[in-house]
Order: C-alpha cells, then structure tokens, then sequence
C-alpha cells in the first residue's frame, strides 16, 4: 500500500473544492428567496390575477438588477470598484486551499517517484511500472470494455506537478487580480473545474478518459474565455479579441481537431479493440502500418486544434479575450500543453507502430508553425497578442521536439520549462494591465504604444519578465536555454536541415519580438541601461502606473525563481536527470546536450542577435522603428503580418459562405423542395374536392337526373356484359 | 293482321294516353296541364278495363281522376302568381333529362322485345265478355285477397297502408298550416 | 286471341318516360309532381298488364298480386301527393316561389 | 402481474378524471393532474426498481417481464385468421423509454403551469397521450402495437392544433397527415408480416422466433424484391416518419416549433422514440434479413440525417426550430448505430461486440436524447413565455438577466453537443466506437456531425445570451418559479447522472439486445 494508490485523491481534492464552491455560489447566489409554485398565477381561479405576473416581473427584474448592477459599469479590469461579498471570497480561498491538497500531493508523489520503490512482482520499480488505478467500467460488451481509469507513471507525476503548481499560483494570483469583480466566485469556480478537467486529462489511463478530459478542459476553456460576456465588443481596427465570438471559436475549432481525434480513436480502437495506452503500446505494432500511420495523424489533428498549430491556431489568440490569469493558466501552460502531452503519452505507438510519416507530418507542422506564429507576433501591439503567438510558437517547438527526438524527453522538457516561464510572462503582462487601468480607456490598455518605462514603476514585474524573456530567448544560464537548445541541435542532428533552419531562425525572432515587446513596454529610449530601465518620461499612456500587490507579485516571484534554479540546475545536469526519470529509469540522454559547441553556439547567437536587433531599434533608438517597414516590400510583408497572414478573414469568408451557404441550401431544401411537394400534393387533393364539389348543387332536379342517369348506364352495361346489344 | 275489339280499343286509349301524358309534360300553362292529367288518368282507367281490372279502374277514376287532380289544381291555384305568366317552364337541363328519358325508353322497349317475361297476351275477349272465373271478374277475387281472415290474404299490409294514409294526412296538415307568429 | 302483353308494357314504357321527363325537365314544383304521378300510373299499367297475363295463362288459381300492388301504389301515390303539395304550400309561402331551380335545400 | 396494466391506463383513467373536474373547482385541476401523473411515474419507476430488488433480469423479446397476455379478438374472416391477444410486457429496450415516458409526462404537466386555456382538456389530453405512448412501448402483440401507434395521433393532433403557436393548424394537419401516410403502410406491413409468419399469432415472442427465417423474393412491377425487404421497408415506412428520417422529416420542425413547450417536450421526448423503437424492435427483430441487406444505405441515410439536420439548424431564426432540426440531426445516431448493429460486415463473429455497442448506443441515445431535447425546449420555453418570441437575433446579453437561465441552458447545449459526464457524449461515444467496425465512412461523416451540433448550439447562445445586454430585455425576469425549475433541475440531475456513471442503464439494454443480436448473429454467419 503506497501513497500513488491515491493518486485520485488529487482530482479528488479539487473536486471537493470545486463541489462546496458550487453549492456556495448556488445558495448565496441563486436561492435568496423560496420559489413560486408557477411564476404567472394569471388565469381562471383568481380573477385579479391578470396583473400578477407583471408586479411579480417586475420586482424579480428588480432583484436581478441589484444583482447585476456593477455590470453596466464595467472596465477591461480585474479589480478596481466593485466590493467582493465574503461568500465570493470563502469560495476563492477553498479553491486555494483545494490546489494545496493537490499540489502537495503531487510533489509527495514526485518524491515517490524518485525514491522508486518497489512494487508488484518481480521486483518491478514504480518508475518502471508506473501504477494503475481502476475506478469502475461504463460498460462492456463482450470483450470490449469502456473503463473509468486512471494512470500514474513519470509522465504523469511531472504533469501533475505542472498543473497543480501553476493552477495554485494563478489561484493566489486571481485572489488580487479578479478583486472586486462581479463574477469572482464564478472565476474560482470555472478555474477549480478547469484544473479538475486537466487532472483527468493528465491522470487518464487510456483514450476514453484522456477523451474526457480533453473535452472538459474545452468546455472550462470555453468558459473562462467568455467570463466577460457582458463587454462591449471593442472598436473596430482594434487588436483586442471580443469575448463571446472569442469563446465559440475557441471551442469549435478545438472540436474540428477533436474530430480528427475521435476517428484516430476509432481507427485505434477497432483495429485493437482497446483503449488502454499499455495495451495500444504492443497492439498496435500487429496492425497494418500504414492504418496506424493515418490514426496517428489523426490523432494529432486533436493535438493540432488543442494545441493551436498551424491551420486551427486562430483560436488561441482570440481567447486572450479571457482575463489575464486565465490566458496564464489554460491558454499558455497546461492546457494548450495538453496536445503535446497527448503526443508525449502516444510517443511508442508513433515512434514504433506508426510509419515514419507521422513523426514527419508533427514535426514540419510544429517547426512551420514555430516560424509561423514569430513571424505574426513581430507585428503585435496587444502586449496579450505577442504572448499569445509566442505561445503558439514554443507548442510549435514541443512538437518538433518530440518529432526529432528519441524519446518524448525533448517536447515534454521544454513543455516543463515552458510552463512556468509563459506563465510568468503573462501573469506579469497581466500586472501591467491591472497597474494601466484608467476609467476612460478601457480597451486601449494592452496597448504598447501606450505602455514604456513601466519598469521604474512596478520593479519586480520588470525584473520577473525580463527573466522570462531570457528564458524564452534561450540565453543560458535560463531555463529555457536548456530545453529549446536541445531541440534546435536535435533537429540538426537528425538532418532535418529544414526544420533546424526554420528553428534557429524562430529563435532569433523570439528573441526579437520578446525583447521588442520588453521595451516597448518597461524600457524606452532615454532609460537606463541603455533603454532597458524606463522611467516616468518613457511612459506613453495617461494612467497612473503602480506595482501590483503581492498577491500577484508573489507568484511571479516564484515562477522567476523557478526559471532561474531549473536554469542553474541545468549545469547539474537536471536535464539528464529528467530524461532518466520521464523514460522510467532508463538512461537515455538528450540527443544534443548543450554545451560549447558549435550548435549550442548558433542557437544561443541568434537569441543575443535577436535581442541586441531589438536592443537598437527600440532600446537604443539608433535603428528607427521602421527601418523594415519603410521600403514597400517591407510595409506589404508588414500588412500581410499584421493582419495574421489575413487566415482569420479566410476562415471567416470559409464559415460564412461555404459552411452557412450550403446550410441554408439544406434549409431551402427542406422548405421549397420537400414541403414544396407535400403542400402541392395537398393543394391538389384540395382543388380536385373543390371540382367535385360542384356536383352538390343541392337542386332536387339534379339528383333525379343523377338518380336515373345511373339506372340508365347501369341498364346499358348489363346489356352490354349480358352481351344482349349487338347481335 | 287479324283485327278484334281489344286491340282497337287498345290502340285507341293507348294514343290517347300518350298524347295526354305528353301534354301535361308540354303545356305551357300550368292549369291546362293539369286538365291534360285528368284525361291521362282517365285513359290509364281504360286501359285497366282493358286488362279486366275493374276494381283498379274504378278507383283509379275516384282518387286519381278525383282527388289528387283535385288537390293539384288547388296547389296551383295557391301558387299561381309565383311562376310569371310562362307557369310551366323548363329547366335547362331539359336537354340531359330528354336523352336520359330516351335512352331509358328504349332500354326498356328493348329489355321488354328480348325478354322471355314479356312473351304472352295481357287481354283476351272471354274475359273481356265476362265470363271468367267466378262472378264479378277478378272483383271478387281480389277483395278475397285483400280482406279475406281465413285464406291467404293482404290483410296486414292494407292495414299498414291505412296506417301510412292516417300518417300523410297529420303530416300534410302538419306541413301546410300556417305557422302562426 | 288479344293485345300482347308486350304492348301493354312497351306502353307503360313510353308513359313512365314521358312522366319522367316531365319529373326531370320542368321547374314547376307542381308539374313535377304531376309527372311523378304519370311515372305511377305507368307503373300501374305495366303491374296490372302482367297480372292479368298470369291470370290468362292459368286461370284456375287467379293470381291477382299486380293488382294488389297496383291498389296500394294507388294508395301510397294519393299519400305521397298530398304530402307534396302541402310540402310544396309550405316552402312557396317561405320563399314565395316554387321554382325548383331556386330551391337547393337538398345540401348541407 | 398487471402493473403494466396500471401503467398504461391510469394515465387514461385520470384524463377521465381531470375531465370530470367541474369548472367551479377548475384551480384543483392541476394539481390533480400533477398528482397523477407522478403516481404513473412512480409506477413506472418500479417496473425498473421492483425487476433490480427481486433480481431476476431485464428479459427480453423471447422473455419478457411483466408478461400478461390476454386472448382479446380472435375472429375467423374467410380463409383470413384473426388472433389478437392483450399481450403487455417490458425488457431492456422498452424499460427505459416507459420510465422516460412517465418522467416527461410528469414534467410536462407542471411545466405547463401557466397553460390556462381550456387547461381541463388539455391535462387529459397530456394523459390520454401517455396512454399512447406507454402502449406503443408495452403492447407484445403487433396488432396492439399499431393500436396504440394511432391512439396517441388524436391527442398530439388536439395539443398541437389548439394550444399551438401561429400556424398550429398548418402543423398540426401536417403532423397528422404525415404519420398517417406512414403508418398506414406500416400497418399494411405487419398484415404481410402476419401473413407470411403463419397469420396464426401475432405475439412478439412468434414474430421474432419465425420472423427471421422470411426469405426468397417477390415479384414486384415487373422486377423482383426480395421479401425481406419489402417487408422492412413496409415496415419501416411509419417509423421513418416518426424518427423522422430524412426527406420525410419536414413535420417535425414545424411541429415542434407550434406546439406548446410541454407538448414539444413530449413530442421530442418520447414521440420520436417511438419509431426508432419500431425500427429496432420491429424492422430489426423481425425482418433482420431485410435491415440486413439495406443496412450501408440505412447508414448513408443515418448520416444525411446526421449533418442535414446540423446544417437546417445551423440558419435557423427561431430557437425552437433551431433545437427540432438538432433532433432531426441526433436521431440520425440512433439510425446509425441501427444500421452499423444490422450491416453484415466482412469481420464476421468478432464484430458481434462491436454491433453490441452499436445498437446499445443507439438505445442509449433514445434515451438520453429524450432527457436533453426534452431539457432543452423547456429552457427555451423559459424564455418564450416571459419574452413571448424566440428569434434568436434579437435578444443580446439576456444572460446578464437569467444567470439560472443561462447556467441550466447551457448545460442542455453542452449535454446535446456531446460534452463528456453528460449524457448524449456516452451514447454517441457507444455508437460511433460501435459504428465505426461495419459502417467506416457513414460513422465518419457521422462524427462531423459534432462538430456541427458544437457550432450552431453555442453560437446561438452567443447571440441570444451573451454581450453586451439589450436594454429592450432589461426586464426579463430569470427562472423564478418551481413550475420551470423542477423540469430542468430534475432533467440535469438525469443527464449527469447516466453521463458519468451510465451503467445502470446499459445493464437494463444490453441483455435484451443481446439476444436479438444472437439471432441475428446465426443467420449472418451461415
């Protein structure tokens, strides 16, 4: 009996949390006074009952209003006005509480790990093994079974880890940033769930569950992107994405990929007759290659929407449309992570069973997604929107990672790294938004035009982000030098000359564009440091800028500090370390391990190259801002850039005339063609009764006409059949 | 061919009959195909001489000839000024009641020439002479068939038959009274 | 020998047509019901021609049945008549007309 | 053992006894019925509850439980032998649809609370409905079946054609006519049926024993058909109508979009599982052969259904037509996992689980898709009768007013696109897993069918619910009554409950349907 058999308590934890958040924001929110048995009482017992419903309306509309009335008011912000009610805080605090359970027993389980202990016959370590948790069956039909179950090995526990820290810190951070708003219980409790759906994701044991999770983490997504629902769609021309169309396109083009998932599913399934990832890991390799090659990718095409690569990334920029924190949480560390994960947790079944395309297909889609997305994020100005695409660019790199590399080390090292330093760098553009905030301009405080010199302002955010941006540069001794490096070299290594290009040259505009975008917003010409460190006379905007409180600060303290010591450990050779440990004690080492040599040099020079580029055009000032946009082949690549290579404008021409058009044929259809018949048919049998009508004259003279007429012929065909006429 | 009474009688009430009948059916005036019908019943009277049917004959002059010619020219008279002064006019699909009326004729005359029922003579001088079976003709006998208790008789139905006659006179009272307001 | 019964009949023929004729072609409510006492008087014929055709073929048990029919059509027939023309009284002093061509009661 | 019995005809004699109410006590009508119908819905429970405490199983068409049969006509008309008996019974595939049926009736009298035109009439008529309804699925015998088949057109006609909407009448007439024309055929069916199976019996039991060995053709215009399947496609005729399958589905969003919210209800709820029920247990029981040797186009048809309804829904103006055409769209699932359950496919014996899963799924989605749609014409007509319109374009940011509204309605979208720990996800995942081992490409174009139903769905709960609110709608009011809460909340609590621990259900529907699967089994293999 070890502690990884209750492993589901850490869903179970936040479930907890999650269920007493819901039961609170029902009580206090919904049932404030008993119901009415119906609410219009108007009708044939009470005759003064005619007016009933409207008193009643009325005074519920009334009760409704008091309850909404901040909405009316309402800026782009988190806190700020508006007082948050104790029960809204109770629920933030159990949600705090819940994460704790689940983080500390993440990391006892982490520890569990790594002392690897035995268990089962055969003296079988728990790294190697891995431990397996059966809940109960949905069903089964012969040999077939639809099993509830859960999974923990390496992979896991570090996603566990992952989830768990992240969610935590964004949960404290919410606490200072969600203040005062009027949907903060509902945040806690659209987080708490979205961090229970991610658990399953992590915990699941075959595909009907990681199906599940994968699915729930899209309705929580859904969620928290349109947690604003009640804005004001943002002027035109604005880069700022509008959160209810933000949230159906999140989900729906997540479910196109999920499409693509469910027949890789399947495809998997009919030809093992399992979900169980152990099981697919020998079944598969019975079966037909080329099957299997196409499941796979299929199956990334999950990977692909969750993930947001190339064709169905257009989501994930307009979720930034959900408040900061969430953008932290769910659209940069775990959950868009979530693919990568899926392809991680699939690595055998693509690296052996599957054909060499798969892998082939993952890594040009993530290295030209990598290159894809820095291109589009050179040219933002929504400090929200550079992230964004930032973000879409690492996935990118993960992907390459885990196609390149032997083993899934590579992608799910970076995903690690990538987690904490992402998130840093949103929780911190997220303390910038919060220190902008005025009344008047609600939508224009992403802006980093309006932005500079903030760094004297608010110190800590400054120096946290300026460490993640080296991080995500690549320059070591920075976390994310040791798992971005590897890639680049590994793809080297494995002659993949083309995505090593596209690769190292992402790098140097990361670099770029990061920088870019730290000046923009915290230095400025005429700072110290040589524009690094702006002051109160680079600052662009009209508001008055201030450090954030510590319930924000603090968790961009320990993500920074998280991102030096994974950083600095690197030199201990932690890398290694993870490697051993993600490949259940197996010793395999990194394909490319950074050190000085010519790779680590070209991929570290293109990072410095891309900051110093960023150095002399916005810190320094001697190159002008528009030196590349000046020449019109620069403005045109500028336009196309900026408008996002004009994908969103296709889509939406695509959705609007091809899906709508051939909708609305199906509908004419049905209305003139199918209904067009059954209504003619009946407009026939109509008139033919009309015809006939006319025989009912209702004239006596008539009917004896009929009458005889008939005995007549009736005469005449006797004749006839007793053949008397004729001969 | 060979000529006797009968038959000229026959050929006498029969051309009658039919010119009469058609009279009533063309006139013009109303009242004058009224008087027309009498001279049908009349002749439809003969003819059931012809066919030793006194007692038909008889009543046929009585309640035809007499009170429904009667009953007629009174319904006439009370609704004289309805019909303008052409009182007996044709309907517009006199046309369709002609063909019908032909072709119907001649299906019959037809039915009448083929069929086997129709072989036979209906009158014949002994009876004519009066001699038959009994005395009285077939006088007798019919009122044995019609009120005799103790044979084989008709008696139910004539009752019956009073019984629909009792039935016309409340409803025709019943129908033609003034309603009173 | 004596007049076929076949000439009896076609005359019945000939009356009831003409009777029906008159039934069906005129728009006097009167005339009409004048032609339907034709069409009976036609019927009576032919009933009491073919009664006494039986009668001449077998004497000894007369059958007279045409003529007891003949008796009660002549019976019904006053019955109907009367009835008809109150009926026809009836409707001319609602609608002040007896012309059947104005007169469709007969459709719900 | 007459409990089925009181099932089906309490609910009649209550109409009876609603009608008897006179007007002066006309406010105790709706309790009374509310009354009534929850003991019919109690009882209906207990044909589950009663089979789980004494343990024996959920039978199926050879052992049915509850089983009465009472000789009713038997009548000798020339070489013609009439034998029609009172045959009730229930086993898994008709357990779950009688309990929805008394569960649906139930809410749907109280959630017609605020119906108070001619409301006597209209209770009985609710309850002469569930007579039907409850007959159709508990008759054992053909001839009963068709019976009760009509007896539940008069009552839907009435509710349709004077409680309805604008066009009611339009509906109503083209409810009616459709299913007419449909069951007639039907009817002319069973008599073939009954013919060419002895036309001595007419039981369930007789049916499904014989009814498989029909073979051989027929001539027919010249051409010859098989027997099989003119048989089924005689059969088949009424419940394509009713399912409805595409093209002679156009009834059915005019229906739905006139009828009163409670009779929408029940119309999408039960109605429409009354002829994917006679597909399964009729056309599939009976005719295997012929559904057999049809199954690829039955599939091809399930999948028209599937993304024709998505698109028709897809442009939708009117919520509630918008939510019929969904139904067009989710019964094609049922059709599909028919279809995939019947199709000979070249596996052979191993896909026996696969058509398992199949046909189960398609069970289940009878069943979960009753509970959904049912929940969401409820939360539409929530808003109907407090904005008393349902064009979807000119609401905007009403959420901000009905945060219950919004939350339970949600859910129905969420529960209808297949989110998983909701009910439809279980039933479509069975299905399309079981579909997929026979009828590959139907399943795949099926499974579009998702992506679809996510798209529409939330995109009318973005215009109706979310932005910016429009003050024209300031006053609405949210879900502030037991009368439109109970439905929604009981219905949520069912929905979650099968999406995340659905075995107790499957446990009732496998059984039975694994019999009819065995027959079908042996005669594919040979």
């Amino acid at each position: 009996m070890i502690l990884v058999d209750f492993a589901w308590l850490i869903p179970a934890a936040v479930l907890a949390a999650l269920t007493l958040e819901v039961l609170i924001y029902i009580v206090m929110r919904f049932s404030r006074a008993p119901l009415p048995i119906a609410a219009s009482q108007h009708g044939g017992e009470s005759p003064d009952g005619g007016e009933a419903p409207d008193a009643h309306a009325a005074q519920a509309a009334q009760a409704e209003h008091g309850n909404h009335s901040t909405h009316s008011t309402h800026d782009d912000h988190g806190g700020h006005g508006g007082s948050t009610p104790f029960w809204a805080q109770l629920c933030s605090w159990i949600g705090i509480a819940g994460l704790l359970g689940a983080f500390g027993l993440s990391i006892a389980l982490l520890v569990e790990f790594l002392q690897n202990p035995v268990v089962g016959p055969g003296g079988t370590h728990l790294l190697t093994a891995g431990r397996f948790i059966h809940l109960y069956d949905w069903f089964n039909f012969g040999n077939l079974t639809y099993p509830i179950d859960f999974r923990v090995d390496s992979l896991t526990v570090i996603m566990l880890v992952v989830v768990t820290g992240v969610s935590l810190l964004v949960h404290i951070y919410s606490t200072g940033y969600t203040r005062g708003d009027p949907g903060y219980a509902r945040f806690f409790i659209e987080l708490a769930l979205f961090t229970l759906s991610m658990l399953i994701l992590v915990l699941a044991a075959n595909l009907l569950v990681i199906f599940i999770g994968w699915e729930l983490v899209g309705l929580s997504s859904y969620l928290l992107i349109g947690f604003w629902f009640y804005h004001a769609p943002p002027p035109r021309g604005s880069e700022l994405p509008y959160p209810p169309p933000a949230q159906v396109k999140a989900f729906v083009t997540t479910r196109l990929g999920d499409f693509g998932f469910m027949i890789g599913i399947l495809i998997l399934f009919f030809q093992t007759g399992t979900f169980n990832f152990v099981a697919l890991n020998t079944a598969t390799l019975h079966v037909d290659k080329s099957l299997i090659t196409i499941a796979m990718i299929l199956v990334f095409c999950g990977a692909v929407g969750k993930s947001a690569q190339f064709p169905l990334h257009t989501w994930l920029p307009d979720a930034m449309a959900g408040p900061t924190p969430v953008s932290a949480l769910i659209h940069a560390a775990t959950m868009v992570a979530a693919g990568v994960y899926l392809v991680a947790r699939l690595f055998p079944i693509y690296a052996q069973a599957a054909g060499p395309q798969a892998f082939e297909v993952v890594g040009y889609i993530g290295a030209f997604t990598a290159l894809f997305a820095a291109t589009i994020a050179l040219t933002r100005y929504d400090i929200k929107g550079v992230l964004a695409y930032s973000t879409i660019s690492q996935l990118g790199y993960m992907f390459v990672g885990l196609a390149v590399g032997d083993s899934n080390t590579l992608g799910m090292y970076h995903l690690f790294t990538h987690a904490f330093f992402k998130a840093l760098l949103f929780l911190g553009s997220g303390c910038v938004i919060h220190a902008l905030v005025t009344a008047q301009d609600a939508h224009g405080v992403q802006d980093m035009r309006k932005m500079g010199g903030l760094a004297k302002f608010m110190p800590v955010t400054a120096i946290c982000f300026l460490i993640a941006n080296l991080a995500i540069s690549g320059i070591p001794p920075f976390s994310g030098f040791w798992s971005k490096d590897p890639i680049i070299g590994t793809a080297w290594d494995k002659h993949d000359y083309i995505i090593y290009g596209m690769t190292l040259f992402t790098a140097f505009l990361t670099a770029f564009y990061m920088f870019r975008l730290f000046f923009m917003t915290f230095g400025g010409k005429g700072g110290a440091f040589g524009g690094l460190w702006g002051g109160r006379d680079q600052y662009r905007g009209d508001a008055h800028p201030h450090e954030s409180p510590l319930s924000m600060t603090f968790p961009l303290m320990v993500l920074a500090a998280a991102t030096v010591l994974i950083g600095l450990a690197g030199f201990t050779g932690l890398n290694q370390g993870f490697a051993w440990f993600l490949n259940s004690g197996v010793n395999v080492s990194f394909a490319v391990t950074p050190g000085l040599d010519l790779l680590t040099l070209f991929g570290v020079g293109a990072g410095v190259l891309g900051i110093a580029l960023a150095w002399l055009m916005y810190g320094l000032g001697i190159v002008p801002a528009t030196a590349f946009t000046s020449n019109p082949i620069g403005a045109f690549v500028h336009r196309v850039l900026y408008n996002k290579y004009y994908l969103d404008d296709l889509y939406a021409l695509i959705v609007k005339y091809i899906a709508l058009g051939l909708a609305n044929l199906a509908a004419l259809f049905d209305k003139y063609i199918i209904d067009g018949i059954v209504n003619g048919s009946a407009k026939a049998v109509r008139s033919l009764g009309s015809l006939t009508r006319r025989t009912e004259t209702g004239k006596l003279q008539n009917y004896g006409a009929a009458l005889f007429g008939g005995a007549m012929i009736i005469l005449l065909i006797i004749f006839f059949a007793t053949g008397a006429i004729g001969k | 061919m060979h000529v006797d009474l009968a038959s000229i009688a026959f050929w006498v009430i029969a051309i009658v009959l039919v010119g009469a009948s058609l009279a009533v059916v063309l006139q013009r005036n109303i009242v004058h195909a009224a008087l027309a019908l009498i001279v049908v019943f009349g002749a439809a009277a003969g003819i059931y001489i012809l066919l030793n049917a006194e007692f038909i004959a008889i009543v046929q002059v009585l309640i035809y000839a007499g009170a429904v010619t009667i009953l007629i020219l009174f319904a006439i008279m009370l609704t004289q000024h309805s019909m303008g002064r052409n009182s007996n006019p044709f309907s517009t699909q006199w046309w369709l009641a002609a063909l019908i009326c032909i072709l119907l004729g001649g299906g019959i005359i037809y039915a009448v020439g083929h069929s086997v029922m129709a072989i036979g003579t209906a009158t014949s001088p002994v009876l004519l002479a009066g001699e038959g079976s009994g005395v009285g003709g077939t006088v007798v006998r019919l009122g044995q068939l019609l009120y005799s208790p103790f044979q084989y008789s008709y008696v139910l139905p004539f009752e019956i038959a009073s019984v629909v006659l009792l039935v016309a006179i409340v409803g025709a009272i019943m129908i033609g009274r003034e309603e009173e307001e | 020998m004596g007049v076929s019964l076949q000439a009896f009949l076609v005359l019945g023929a000939v009356v009831f047509c003409i009777g029906l004729f008159g039934a069906l072609s005129k728009r006097n409510a009167v005339s009409i019901l004048m032609g339907i006492e034709i069409m009976l008087n036609a019927v009576n014929i032919t009933l009491v021609a073919f009664a006494s055709s039986f009668l001449h073929q077998q004497p000894k048990n007369n059958p007279l049945t045409g003529q007891i029919f003949a008796v009660f059509i002549i019976t019904v027939a006053a019955a109907e008549a009367s009835v008809a023309l109150a009926m026809i009284i009836a409707i001319y002093r609602r609608r002040n007309t007896i012309d059947v061509g104005e007169i469709n009661l007969m459709r719900w | 053992m007459g409990l089925l019995t009181f099932v089906v005809f309490l609910p009649a004699l209550f109409g009876m006894l609603v009608l008897l109410i006179p007007n002066r006590w006309a406010n105790i009508v709706k309790p009374i019925a509310a009354a009534g119908s929850f003991i019919v819905l109690v009882l209906s429970a207990w044909l589950y509850i009663g089979l789980l405490i004494n343990g024996q199983g959920f039978g199926d068409v050879q052992h049915p439980t509850w089983f009465i049969n009472v000789p009713w006509i038997n009548a000798t008309i020339g070489t013609f032998h009439f034998q029609i008996n009172y045959a009730l019974g229930a086993d898994g595939l008709s357990l779950p649809m009688i309990f929805l049926n008394g569960l649906l009736t139930f809410l749907a009298v109280i959630g017609s609370w605020h119906v108070d035109k001619r409301i006597k009439f209209y209770m009985a008529m609710l309850f002469f409905l569930e007579t039907g309804v409850m007959g159709v699925f508990a008759s054992f015998d053909l001839f009963l079946f068709i019976l009760f088949w009509e007896v539940e057109l008069i009552p839907m006609f009435l509710l349709i054609g004077i409680w309805g909407g604008q066009r009611r009448e339009y509906a109503a007439w083209k409810f009616l006519i459709y299913t007419l024309v449909g069951s007639s055929i039907t009817l002319a069916g069973i008599f073939f049926l009954y013919v060419q199976t002895g036309g001595t019996d007419a039981s369930y039991q007789h049916f499904a024993s014989v009814g498989s060995q029909i073979t051989g053709t027929l001539p027919l215009f010249g051409g010859t058909i098989s027997l099989p399947i003119l048989l089924f496609l005689l059969l088949f005729a009424g419940f394509a109508v009713k399912i409805p399958v595409w093209p002679v589905h156009t009834w059915l969003p005019d229906a739905h979009t006139e009828a009163p919210t409670a009779v929408s209800v029940l119309l999408a709820g039960v109605l429409l599982k009354m002829g994917a029920y006679g597909l399964i247990r009729i056309c599939l029981g009976f005719v295997p052969h012929g559904v057999e040797q049809v199954a690829p186009v039955l599939g091809i048809f399930a999948a028209i259904n599937v993304l024709w309804g998505a698109g028709a829904s897809m442009v939708q103006k009117d919520m509630k037509k918008m939510i019929a055409y969904a139904s067009v769209s989710h019964m094609g699932y049922v059709l599909l996992g028919v279809a995939a359950a019947a199709a000979a496919a070249a596996g052979g014996a191993n896909l026996m689980q696969f058509r398992e899963a199949a046909l189960t799924g398609a069970t289940l989605q009878m069943f979960t898709h009753g509970a959904i749609t049912g929940m969401l014409f409820f939360a539409v007509g929530v808003v109907y009768e407090k904005a008393h319109t349902r064009e979807i374009d000119i609401f905007g940011g009403i959420a901000d007013r009905m945060p219950r509204e919004i939350t339970l309605y949600s859910m129905a979208c969420f529960a209808s696109l297949g989110l998983p720990a909701l009910a439809g996800f279980v039933a479509e995942y069975l299905v399309f897993t079981g579909s997929f081992a026979t009828l590959p490409v139907q399943t795949i174009f099926a499974v579009f069918g998702v992506v679809l139903t996510a798209g529409y769905l939330l995109w009318m709960l973005r215009r109706a619910f979310y932005g910016p609110l429009n003050m024209r709608w300031s006053w609405l009011t949210d879900v502030n009554s037991v009368a439109e809460f109970l439905p929604l909340a009981t219905l949520i609590i069912i929905i979650f409950v099968v999406g995340v621990y659905p075995k107790f259900l499957v446990d009732v529907i496998t059984p039975s349907l694994h019999q009819m699967l065995t027959t079908m089994q042996s005669l594919t293999l040979h």
